[in-house]
């Protein structure tokens, strides 16, 4: 039998991976892709929620998530690019503007 | 028991998909892997009657998003990463650390809400009328206020990515003399 | 009526916002008219206002943000009847004195005109949340105006003043919300928070602490020693509307904001801190009074002086007792127009020979601009408490009511009319009087209607009230009155 | 009749707003306005005392209250009374004499029209005092007169001296306001213990009738609001500033000395005599001050170059006299001086106007022989002179003279001080005349005679100075609280030998040259030069102002820039700017150190959320 919990465990994994790899690495683009890891894990527990208490407002959330997911894409990739094209590099130890 | 087959079987391979993307070091790897996580995902929306959805994240995450990451990894030609230095390794540690609090605590967590959260007698199927029956009504204003996000994005992405063009000498531009010359008064 | 008296400022600051900034003269005259229409509109409010009726009149009310209880509720009761007066009368001699300005009209014209309806706006709330909101909505423009058009060190001077006062302003804030969470009413209505205070006061330790934040939060924008320091360094830097405007109004916001907040909501609390104010409102006479004689800069001379006589108008408030409050209210007014009048005039002088120093302008100017020389004298007389200008009487009101209560610093306040003729005199002296030591060739005297009106009107002003004063202090009396009957046990009803 | 009161009152102001508002350009009408207001007040005033002598001197009071205070009306009125008739008479008369000689005196002046009006407000500010019902009007007219004394001493504000002269003035008669302000606050809370608060003239000395106790209290309110006499009636400490304002025109002197500003003072300690009366302290104090002042005063005349100083510290010396008077317990004999001084008083400051007008010097040893040529200002300066010495039947006589008894029964060691005074008066009035009319000619240009609207000024004031004591003021003025005073034979043919003895030897020394000062050169020079430097009083003052109000206020500026804006203020922006520096390194400016705090935020926070559960 597969409870909630087990899609919540699931979910809860996935999301620390994501957070490991947002941690760890160090190219930019990289770290986009983890943040979609959060992304999706964000996703199940909102399908395993919409289906265990039988309400569609999860699903609907899910598809919510997914445009905020392209946006932040589209506008993270164009910094990236941005950022290779002023800097030649994508490794975040490099940049470091932000401190001011 | 079938139920809970598949749901082991995709479960895990999205983890390791998910490991790979986290630890592997060609950016063309993570992004396939990343692809195959997708993929498993989308099953498991599947067992959890969310067949809309388990679509459109196929048709967006591997189909739009993904190919976009693939195409600027190609576009960039990033190469592997460097060897790791010092502070490096002092993050994954720590990193590792922080990371395995979490799940404790998330664990935790569930297995303190557990009891409450029981299994809905009815099951609602995610179909496209269904999910876009609630989408045109009762959330209408957020769907519009989404595509507004979008295209926002879209605009954003544009004027981000786009060459700085510079007018060539002697060329006149009226419209942004007088904001340049404006602006430097002030 | 009176919302028209925040409406007209913003509604022409927005038409200049939509105006191009090459048609200065047009933009000038909105500025004008306008000030005119809002001081045609207090004029009419301040005479009709009926002191025998007395409490609130002109009421308005209408909701804004249900849920939090924020409602648009303005009124006038005597005070702010007189000191809308008082704002309508300065903020029309500042902006016909504004027309010396001559860069970037138009941004000047919007933050002024912000400026004069958000004063408005603090005198006609009867709302804590847009008292707050047009106090702040005050303190904003005032940045600007001093960092943009201002002269001499007006960074450093800007910075410190809109520092100091939103400082002061967030130490209310606090009080502020805790009364209104105190209270429980969903409203941050003020007569209905009154009357609940009134049915059921706050336990004496709570006052006292809401109290502290409230009297000492306005205390900065009202001078109060030691938090005075950015007053006399921002009028010198500021362009002469704008310290106009400052010493004249914005300054009389603190004692009007402890009056309206302070006083009336946590009552005990404020009878408890009162005469460490008394204290310190003497340390404002004297000290400042002190430090204005050895300044070299005109407008560092008349700034101290305003911090001199902001602990006359806090020692009256402190009194406690309808002679003293009354008193305060209207040394409020009369210094209001005396200060916008010395600063107008000042800068009438540093707008023709671009220097405020005593030594500088070297003396002997009475025979080459005879009418501003006049002017000035007689607003320095106005200034030292002499008999026909209101300032005398409002001075000699707080003394009555001092006296009754702190005999000891009356007494010193008292000494400090000898002070504050010392260094006026000596001013007037070292530069309207003697040989002339440096030549202006350039300097030219007031002429023509536009260049003499403000002083003219600021100085009757205070001539007719000062021979007259029954005409404020009736309406002042009204609205004090009101504030004992409600709370009978703060004041003293002793003879 | 009380609305003659009031137009008596207001006939000047009005002048004044007049030639302010409108006639500043045209100087003649300015003139008339001023001189005319005036004397038709002077007109009412004796229509007043006309009709008022046919009722047999009522006493008539008529108040409009300015501003009701919460216990205390402030009030504003005219009280007529038998004191306050014969100051208008004299305010009123010898003003309009003075008005009229500014006329010819100023002519070409270019402040002509201001000075009218100044003249005009000047005069209103007297009369407001002169008819005063209440301590809180004549605080108002006590502080106008202050600033309309400023505006005429400073009329020629492009010398320095004038204009230091006039603040000068202003500030040390301000002094004694602060104190008679706060004498009139103690009033007020006695009035409010005794029953009423109240400032009423008239009400006061009823609630003070029957005074049970505060002796303490009340002596401090007597010395208070003699402070404000100090500083009007310039006496010692307060004095300094009266030579000074001899920077003024003539015409403004004459005013000052004779019938308005330091007159007030005097005037005061008359109309309020019944509070003095209850504290015997305060009027010994009082009386030793005046004697003070007058001996002090008239040894400074003995040296002085200048004509008008001469003339400055002779009206310090005789308000010295009547505040001795008041103080011995007679303010009769005090007023009475007063009117028969204000009379030869305007006649020797004007006398000397039409001397200085003559020769454009005001230093007496640069004139000389002007008998013959300047007549009519010779012998009215005379009878002025012989007025203000005392010698009979002129009417300084009768009034000084009553002081001096008055001493001689009362205070035997303030007799013999007025009595010396007496003699050093007749002696400096004796070298000026000497000096001035009857020596060597010094002068260079010829002089002549001043116009007749100068001269007739001189010649009706003459009068008066000479038959002034013949109209019975003392008896007239009499109060039931002055002291009577009996005639003494002895003292008045003591005093009137004085007097002449002093004249012939001022006669021998300065009019035939005869050297009989030689000897008393050598020995008394330090003497004289104490006199010269006016005791070192006006040092004094300025030590105090430069050194310790100065030091003061530098102390307080320098308390401001190094504690207040550099210790508090600076100092807390530098403590932020410092706090802000050291958080700074927090931030690293690497996404990845950004990433791993968020996280291990979040991590922590859920902990502890978890644990607190």
């Amino acid at each position: 039998m597969i409870t909630l919990n087990h899609y919540l465990i699931l979910s809860g994994c996935l999301f620390a991976i994501g957070m490991y790899g947002i941690i760890t690495r160090r190219n930019a683009l990289l770290i986009l892709l983890s943040v979609e890891l959060l992304f999706n894990a964000a996703n199940l527990s909102f399908v395993a929620y919409a289906r265990y208490l039988g309400d569609l407002t999860g699903q609907v959330f899910v598809f919510f998530t997914m445009v905020v997911a392209a946006c932040e894409v589209a506008i993270g990739l164009a910094v990236a690019i941005l950022l290779f094209r002023t800097r030649e590099t994508l490794n975040t130890d490099e940049i470091n503007t932000l401190k001011w | 028991m079938n139920e809970a087959f598949f749901f082991y079987l995709f479960s895990g391979l999205t983890l390791l998909a998910a490991l790979y993307v986290v630890f592997t070091k060609n950016p063309t790897y993570a992004v396939l892997s990343l692809v195959a996580a997708m993929f498993s995902l989308a099953i498991l929306f599947v067992l959890l009657h969310a067949y809309f959805i388990a679509v459109v994240h196929v048709l967006v995450y591997a189909g739009a998003i993904l190919v976009l990451f693939l195409f600027v990894v190609m576009l960039l030609g990033v190469g592997r990463e460097e060897p790791a230095s010092k502070s490096q390794r002092l993050y994954r540690i720590f990193g590792g650390f922080v990371v395995v609090g979490f799940l404790l605590e998330i664990g935790l967590i569930i297995k303190a809400v557990s009891s409450s959260a029981q299994e809905s007698p009815t099951i609602l199927a995610g179909t496209i009328e269904a999910v876009g029956k609630l989408l045109f009504t009762e959330y209408f204003l957020p769907f519009e206020i989404t595509s507004v996000l979008l295209l926002v994005g879209i605009v954003g992405a544009v004027v981000l990515s786009r060459r700085e063009q510079m007018p060539a000498e002697g060329q006149y531009l009226p419209g942004k003399a007088a904001e340049g010359g404006r602006s430097k008064q002030v | 009526m009176i919302a028209l008296l925040v409406l007209i400022p913003l509604a022409s600051a927005l038409a200049v916002l939509l105006m191009p900034q090459e048609r200065q003269e047009e933009i000038r005259k909105i500025t004008f008219f306008s000030c005119l229409a809002t001081f045609f509109i207090s004029v009419f409010v301040f005479l009709s206002y009926s002191a025998a009726s007395g409490g609130v009149q002109f009421e308005i009310s209408r909701p804004w943000v249900e849920s939090l209880g924020i409602r648009y509720h303005a009124g006038v009761d005597g005070i702010s009847a007189v000191m809308i007066l008082l704002h309508g009368l300065v903020s029309f001699s500042g902006a016909m004195v504004s027309r010396s300005i001559k860069e970037r009209v138009k941004e000047y014209s919007i933050f002024f005109l912000i400026l004069v309806a958000s004063i408005f706006g603090v005198f006609t709330s009867l709302d804590m949340f847009f008292l707050y909101f047009f106090y702040e909505m005050a303190v904003i423009p005032m940045y600007p105006l001093i960092g943009v058009w201002g002269s001499k060190n007006k960074e450093y001077a800007t910075m410190k003043l809109t520092l100091f006062i939103t400082g002061g302003a967030v130490l209310s804030l606090v009080g502020i919300l805790t009364l209104y969470q105190a209270a429980g009413l969903q409203s941050f209505d003020l007569i209905a928070l009154q009357e609940h205070f009134a049915a059921s006061p706050l336990p004496a330790a709570t006052q006292q602490w809401l109290a502290a934040l409230l009297i000492f939060g306005f205390g900065v924008i009202a001078s109060l020693w030691p938090t005075h320091s950015w007053s006399p360094i921002g009028y010198a830097a500021a362009p002469s509307a704008v310290s106009m405007l400052h010493a004249g109004v914005l300054k009389k916001l603190g004692p009007y904001l402890m009056i309206r907040l302070a006083l009336t909501l946590v009552p005990e609390g404020t009878k408890f801190w009162m005469p460490i104010v008394a204290g310190l409102s003497v340390v404002n006479i004297l000290y400042a009074g002190y430090c204005a004689m050895v300044q070299k800069d005109l407008k560092f001379i008349i700034g101290f002086s305003s911090v001199s006589h902001m602990g006359y108008v806090l020692l009256g408030l402190a009194c406690l007792n309808q002679t003293g409050v009354s008193g305060a209210v209207l040394l409020m007014f009369s210094h209001g127009v005396m200060a916008a009048s010395a600063f107008a005039l000042i800068g009438f002088i540093y707008d023709q020979t671009h220097t405020r120093m005593v030594d500088e302008l070297g003396g002997g100017l009475g025979n080459r601009i005879p009418f501003v020389a006049v002017c000035f004298v007689m607003t320095a007389m106005a200034s030292s408490g002499l008999p026909g200008f209101s300032n005398f009487i409002a001075e000699i009101m707080i003394f009555f009511g001092a006296w009754q209560k702190y005999p000891w610093p009356t007494l010193a306040a008292v000494f400090g009319i000898l002070v504050t003729a010392v260094y006026l005199l000596r001013l007037v002296k070292n530069v309207f009087y003697g040989k002339e030591k440096v030549s202006w060739p350039a300097l030219k005297d007031a002429q023509g209607l536009a260049q003499k009106t403000p002083f003219v009107l600021l100085l009757a002003a205070l001539l007719v009230f000062g021979f007259f004063p029954n005409l404020l202090v009736r309406n002042i009396d009204a609205g004090v009155k009101h504030l004992i009957a409600k709370n009978p046990s703060i004041f003293e009803v002793t003879p | 009749m009380l609305a003659l009161g009031w137009l008596i009152l207001f006939l000047p102001l009005m002048a004044c707003l007049v030639i302010a508002g409108t006639t500043l350009k045209h100087e003649k009408i300015s003139a008339w306005i001023a001189c005319g207001a005036l004397s038709l007040s002077f007109i009412f005033s004796i229509i007043l005392f006309a009709v008022l002598a046919a009722q047999g001197f009522p006493t008539l009071q008529s108040t409009v209250t300015i501003l009701p205070l919460e216990h205390l009306r402030l009030e504003f009125g005219v009280l007529i009374d038998r004191l306050s008739l014969i100051m208008l008479l004299v305010v009123t008369g010898i003003g309009s004499g003075i008005f009229f000689y500014s006329m010819g005196y100023m002519k070409e002046d270019k402040g002509y029209s201001r000075y009218f009006a100044s003249l005009s407000l000047f005069a209103f500010s007297m009369l407001g005092i002169v008819v005063s019902t209440n301590f809180f009007q004549t605080f108002i007219f006590w502080e106008l007169v202050g600033v309309s004394s400023y505006l005429l001493i400073g009329h020629w504000y492009q010398k320095d001296e004038a204009a230091d002269a006039g603040k000068k003035a202003f500030i040390t008669t301000r002094v004694g306001d602060v104190g008679f302000l706060i004498g009139i606050l103690f009033l007020s809370s006695l009035s409010a213990t005794l029953g009423k608060q109240t400032l009423d003239f008239q009400a006061l000395s009823e609630l003070l009738g029957h005074p049970a106790g505060h002796e303490f209290i009340l002596t401090a309110i007597c010395l208070l609001v003699f402070c404000g006499v100090l500083g009007k009636s310039a006496q010692f400490p307060l004095h300094v500033w009266l030579p000074d304002a001899m920077e003024g025109p003539t015409p403004v002197s004459a005013l000052i000395h004779a019938a308005t500003m330091v007159a007030a003072g005097v005037y005061l300690l008359a109309r309020v005599y019944f509070l003095f009366i209850l504290s015997p302290t305060a009027l010994s104090v009082i009386a030793g001050i005046g004697a003070f002042t007058a001996l002090i005063a008239a040894t400074m005349a003995l040296v002085q170059p200048d004509i008008k100083k001469i003339l400055a510290y002779s009206t310090l010396s005789q308000l010295g006299y009547m505040v001795m008077a008041a103080g011995l317990g007679s303010s009769s004999a005090a007023m009475y001086h007063l009117v028969t001084h204000a009379f030869f008083k305007a006649l020797l400051f004007l006398g000397a106007g039409s001397v200085i007008h003559a020769l454009h010097t005001q230093n007496i040893l640069e004139m000389g022989g002007l008998f013959r040529k300047m007549p009519v200002t010779a012998w009215t300066f005379l009878i002025g002179f012989l007025a203000l010495a005392g010698v009979y039947p002129l009417s300084g006589f009768w009034s000084k003279d009553e002081i001096l008894t008055l001493a001689f029964t009362v205070n035997r060691p303030l007799f013999w001080i007025g009595a010396g005074t007496a003699f050093l008066t007749a002696f400096y009035m004796g070298r000026l005349f000497f000096t001035v009319f009857l020596s060597e000619p010094k002068w260079k240009k010829e002089p002549h005679e001043s116009p007749r609207v100068m001269t007739t000024p001189l010649l009706l004031l003459a009068f008066f100075a000479a038959t002034g004591g013949f109209f019975g003021l003392g008896t007239f003025l009499h109060s039931h609280y002055d002291q009577a005073i009996a005639w003494n034979f002895s003292v008045v043919a003591g005093s009137l030998t004085l007097s002449l003895v002093a004249i012939l030897l001022s006669y021998l020394i300065y009019a035939l040259d005869i050297p009989l000062l030689k000897p008393f050169e050598k020995p008394f020079s330090p003497v004289a030069g104490l006199l010269i430097k006016k005791y070192y009083m006006d040092d004094l003052y300025d030590v105090l102002v430069k050194y310790v109000q100065q030091n003061f206020a530098g102390l307080c500026d320098l308390f401001e820039r190094v504690v207040v804006v550099k210790g508090m203020v600076n100092g807390t922006a530098q403590l932020t700017g410092w706090a802000g520096d050291r958080l700074r390194c927090l931030q690293t400016g690497k996404v990845q150190f950004y990433a791993f705090a968020f996280s291990a935020g979040v991590t922590l926070i859920t902990l502890f959320w978890i644990v607190l559960r």
